[in-house]
């Protein structure tokens, strides 16, 4: 696995289309459409594989077994059992909600999720686009999720779900400044943009080290953007139901439910790549110490979500730019100086 | 035109209010509205600016069964009042019977009365703790205290046969004695529970997020919480020291020590602290009362089909919820001419529209959540 | 400045100190148990289904057919009728409807025979339609000791038994 | 302050609206004209220093044609209870509500209304509570009919009376 060179493939597959004669139209979209096909399969297992693993977790945690019985071994059958019935539920459509937004949502959402996959260096060589403004688009991406949640809280003509699509928007744009301050610190180390050039420029020390304000900063936005408790209070299910997906149910909340997992893992594997030295550790190949690293963060993720209890909406704004934003600053600040000094 | 739309117009002609207001329906079925209850409030963006309780989606006229059963009879239907503390409704119901037949019930009973209502205290307030977490979103210290609250529940299935709805007090003292052996599992029971206090803390007390999230709002200030008539912690964390165990003592209470824990400001965490404490003081008289109870009978000689004496009373106990309170008129035949039940969570509830107004939408969950509602206790 | 950066630390650490306990218990063990697989042990006093219980010699009912039983239902869920004058009086038929009863034990406290018990472990009494709960004489004929309030333990003083698998028809157990 | 002193006070000021007192269990019990109800509670809270009202409840006394309110009022100062019972005619049950003075008050009218009929003048808010808005009738009273009534199992019923069959 490590030393396949996926551009070398396809740039082979491209040549032998040429040859036939071929517009080369074609070979890009075939190459396109298996490259999605890849990504969507590995959001697919992955996000189910997660939400098995949370269920796991927070039982262990609650002292419960969580699912035993689907699929014999501890229910690891579970999530397959549990998209299937998604897949034959009714598909509800509320009578005055706003049908082509209300269908629109959750692909958006989705497409969203979906985007940020191409400049995650899971590999030397294993990533699908290597932008050199990979983590500026990463951002640029992540918050494309809102305008769908935006989407899904006015077309369903709920108060609840106009409420938490309020909440959402007001709460992407304070954490997105944090978040975009604190992962300028290890660019300005790193001296580039590209998710590989960081993960190279990490070969002695990871950037957590030298940075680990801006980890800290980092994860509690991410865990904010990612609508993850304690700062779910979009969705906070004791106060708006299920916020801005109260009307949805069926595949439509099936795939917000996958696009949340999805964007779990969006924003762990950057953090892998910026701060924990992305696929780099001794012995294994690298694409698993890739997976390792996410994976412990996704569980961090996890454990703090059934640790605490969620945040009240002016609390979550002070956090954003009365703590957040300070530090990040800070570290910003801190960093630059040192930066220009060491040069 | 169904009523609610109705209602809302009548308001909208009756104030006037603009259009940047809305009325949010939270409930019948709300994850956190404890039950059926519907709350109608008036949101200006996220901060609430009125609300109107409606409830009475579990009435099924309750006193009027009781005026249609013998004395004995109606023990099993106060189970179903606030069935988180059944025994304490048969407590109460069972004393003001006692009080008004003039039945002097045996030593070991009174005893064993305290024992289980401190335990049933305990579990009440487990309950509560726990629903409170999911109300603020931390579903773990729930499942915590399900946990032992579990465990209570043995103990009293161990004693009375079932989980829930015990009927096990009788009018004269109480259905069975203890089976053999079961004050030591007490006994082993505290000494499990003891140290899980310090965890519940951690997640709770101690956690920033909790204290923030609580910290003053929902404030009732003291004379509207007695204009309110509320009672039992909700009272007490206002300020104000009240609790009948001590100040109109039934029962043996007045031979055991513990604490009133009472609040300052009658913020939502003055409550959530005062049943906080409250559980330390509960595990304390449950010691004192494992220490010291003697053998005996544990049920009076009574008739078969008792009868009161022409009367009324206005009986009360203090239930993990409040001042429980049986209003029995009797007109000498074997059923009550009346009955009464004064329900603390129908009476602290009534304050919830003095309390929400001001504070935002995750408070007023917060808000409802440290009333401490039981719907069928509301409703009857 | 000083305090801002205090509380910061402060709050950091209570939420630290959350987790460590959180993570202390991902490692024990799960307290639930896994129901139709696993079975709780029932204490005695568990209150399910009725049983008449019979004179261990004789096999027969203990039931009088003195009524005491229904007057004292609250949910009045007994039905009964007696045939026989005096000693000899037993039910012609004995009828408990199980969606109505309250599981109060009042029935069992008042009566002065000893004839019904309430402590018999069987609880799983589901049925797919309502009649499927009311249990006539047949089905509530004990068919050996079962613990009441007057005799917890048999005359012979063997314990307890843990309750049978137990399905919404017929139940049956050994003595 | 002890019972007996209440009950003087009230009588010494109210003479013409007691009806009937007596001390019992230490509580102060009185029954009163309806019509000077919230003079009288009034007096009782402010004058007499009892600010806390337990319990709101209607009752109906059908053999004497007459409806009656008792407040079980008693103080978080002081001991004593007082048990303050209101008689209106049953044809006309009209009384004046006691909202102005303890909050709590309010609910339990509500209830009263909603359950036996009783009307509070000057009540601000005086809807049913428990009972959906449409529903017929009052069903604490004692003459209320419902067919889903399920009457008093001892009445009219002789050892061995069959009462209605079952099938199992």
């Amino acid at each position: 696995m490590p030393h396949i060179q996926s551009g070398d493939l396809v740039a082979r597959f491209y040549a032998l289309f040429e040859g036939w004669g071929i517009p080369w139209i074609v070979p890009r979209l075939i190459v396109m459409l298996v490259v999605v096909s890849i990504i969507i399969l590995f959001i697919s297992v992955v996000a189910m594989f997660l939400i098995w693993w949370e269920r796991k977790i927070s039982a262990h945690i609650q002292a419960r077994f969580g699912p035993m019985r689907v699929g014999g071994w501890h229910g690891w059958a579970q999530s397959i059992a549990d998209g299937v019935k998604l897949l034959l539920k009714e598909d509800i459509i509320p009578t005055r909600a706003d049908r082509p937004v209300f269908i629109l949502a959750p692909m958006v959402v989705f497409a969203a999720a979906l985007a940020a996959y191409v400049v995650i260096p899971f590999g030397p060589g294993l990533i699908v686009e290597d932008l050199n403004i990979g983590i500026l688009y990463v951002i640029a991406i992540s918050s494309l999720a809102v305008v769908g949640i935006i989407m899904a809280g006015w077309s369903s003509n709920n108060k609840y779900a106009a409420l938490g699509a309020l909440r959402s928007a007001a709460q992407a744009v304070s954490y997105e400044v944090p978040l975009v301050i604190s992962l300028i610190g290890p660019v300005l180390l790193a001296g580039s943009l590209s998710t590989t050039k960081i993960v190279e420029a990490q070969r002695y020390l990871w950037f957590i080290v030298l940075q680990p304000l801006a980890f800290l900063t980092y994860f509690t936005c991410a865990v904010a953007e990612t609508n993850r408790l304690p700062f779910d209070i979009p969705e906070a299910e004791s106060e708006l139901v299920a916020g801005f997906h109260v009307e949805y149910s069926g595949m439509r909340f099936a795939i917000f439910f996958l696009a949340e997992y999805a964007n779990m893992f969006t924003v762990c594997a950057i953090a892998t790549t910026v701060f924990l030295g992305g696929w780099r550790g001794p012995l294994l190949p690298p694409w698993l110490w890739f997976l390792l690293k996410t994976f412990f963060l996704l569980f961090v993720m996890m454990w703090l979500r059934w640790t605490l209890a969620r945040v009240r909406v002016d609390q979550l704004m002070d956090v954003a730019w009365k703590v957040l934003l300070p530090l990040a600053f800070a570290n910003l600040g801190i960093t630059g100086l040192l930066v220009w000094a060491f040069s | 035109m169904t009523t609610v739309n109705l209602h809302l117009q009548q308001v909208k002609e009756q104030t006037g209010e603009s259009m940047e207001e809305m009325w949010v329906n939270m409930g019948p079925q709300h994850p956190s509205t404890h039950g059926v209850l519907r709350l109608l409030i008036k949101l200006d963006g996220e901060v609430v600016r009125e609300c109107i309780p409606y409830m009475g989606y579990m009435h099924r006229c309750h006193e009027k069964i009781g005026e249609n059963r013998a004395y004995v009879q109606i023990i099993p239907y106060t189970d179903r009042l606030d069935y988180l503390a059944s025994m304490y409704n048969n407590w109460a119901y069972c004393l003001a019977c006692e009080r008004l037949m003039g039945i002097q019930i045996p030593e070991r009973a009174e005893y064993l009365r305290v024992l289980i209502g401190e335990l049933q205290r305990i579990a009440s307030h487990l309950i509560w703790l726990g629903t409170f977490g999911l109300d603020l979103g931390n579903f773990t210290l729930f499942m915590w205290c399900f946990r032992e609250r579990e465990m209570v529940l043995d103990l009293f299935e161990a004693v009375s046969g079932q989980r829930l709805n015990y009927s096990f007090m009788r009018i004269g003292g109480l259905a069975l004695d203890v089976p053999e052996g079961w004050l030591g599992d007490v006994k082993a029971f505290l000494q499990w529970f003891k140290p899980r206090l310090p965890e519940y803390d951690r997640l709770s007390t101690d956690n920033i997020i909790w204290q923030k999230r609580i910290q003053g709002v929902g404030i009732l200030k003291p004379e509207d919480a007695v204009s309110y008539a509320c009672s039992g912690p909700v009272l007490r964390g206002s300020g104000i020291r009240w609790d009948l165990r001590k100040n109109d003592p039934y029962g043996i209470y007045d031979r055991f020590e513990f604490d009133i824990p009472v609040g300052t400001s009658g913020d939502v965490w003055d409550r959530f602290w005062v049943r906080r404490q409250e559980i330390d003081q509960s595990v304390r008289i449950v010691e004192q009362a494992l220490k010291d109870i003697p053998p005996g009978p544990v049920l009076a000689p009574v008739a078969k089909k008792l009868r009161a004496p022409v009367g009324d009373i206005y009986s009360r106990v203090e239930s993990p919820r409040g001042e429980l309170g049986d209003y029995i008129i009797a007109d000498g035949s074997e059923k009550p001419y009346r009955y009464k039940v004064r329900a603390p969570t129908f009476v602290n509830l009534s304050a919830l529209p003095v309390m929400l107004p001001g504070y935002l939408v995750a408070d007023a969950v917060a808000v409802l959540g440290s009333v401490d509602i039981v719907l069928c206790e509301v409703d009857r | 400045m000083w305090r801002y950066l205090r509380e910061l630390w402060q709050g950091f650490w209570s939420i630290i100190l959350s987790m460590q306990i959180t993570l202390r218990y991902l490692f024990t063990r799960a307290v639930t148990v896994q129901y139709p697989e696993e079975k709780r042990q029932l204490p005695v006093r568990a209150l399910t289904r009725h049983v008449l219980t019979v004179d261990l010699d004789s096999k027969e009912l203990k039931c009088t057919a003195c009524d005491m039983c229904a007057r004292i239902c609250p949910a009045n869920c007994i039905h009964l009728e007696g045939e026989g004058k005096g000693k000899a009086r037993r039910p012609k038929w004995f009828v408990i409807d199980h969606n109505l009863c309250m599981y109060c034990n009042l029935c069992v406290e008042v009566c002065p025979f000893d004839a019904i018990s309430m402590y018999t472990g069987m609880y799983e009494l589901g049925g797919f339609s309502r009649t499927n709960l009311v249990y006539d004489m047949e089905t509530m004929h004990a068919d050996g000791f079962y613990p009441t309030i007057m005799t917890p333990r048999s005359p012979a003083g063997a314990g307890v038994k843990a309750p049978p698998p137990a399905g919404a028809g017929k139940q049956t157990r050994k003595a | 302050m002890t019972a007996e002193e209440i009950l003087q006070q009230i009588r010494a000021r109210f003479a013409s609206e007691v009806r009937t007192s007596e001390v019992r269990r230490g509580e102060a019990t009185l029954t009163v004209k309806a019509d000077q109800n919230f003079e009288i509670c009034r007096f009782i809270k402010e004058e007499l220093g009892f600010e806390y009202l337990n319990c709101l409840s209607g009752v109906d006394w059908i053999g004497e044609n007459e409806m009656e309110v008792a407040y079980a009022i008693s103080s978080l100062r002081q001991p004593g209870k007082i048990i303050l019972r209101a008689r209106v005619p049953r044809d006309e049950p009209v009384l004046r509500s006691v909202v102005p003075l303890w909050g709590t008050a309010d609910w339990h009218e509500r209830e009263a209304f909603d359950l036996f009929g009783i009307r509070f003048e000057n009540h601000p808010d005086l809807r049913r509570i428990l009972l959906p808005e449409d529903w017929i009738g009052h069903p604490l009273r004692k003459d209320y009919q419902d067919e889903r009534f399920v009457p008093y199992p001892w009445d009219d019923r002789k050892p061995g009376s069959v009462v209605r069959p079952t099938t199992a």
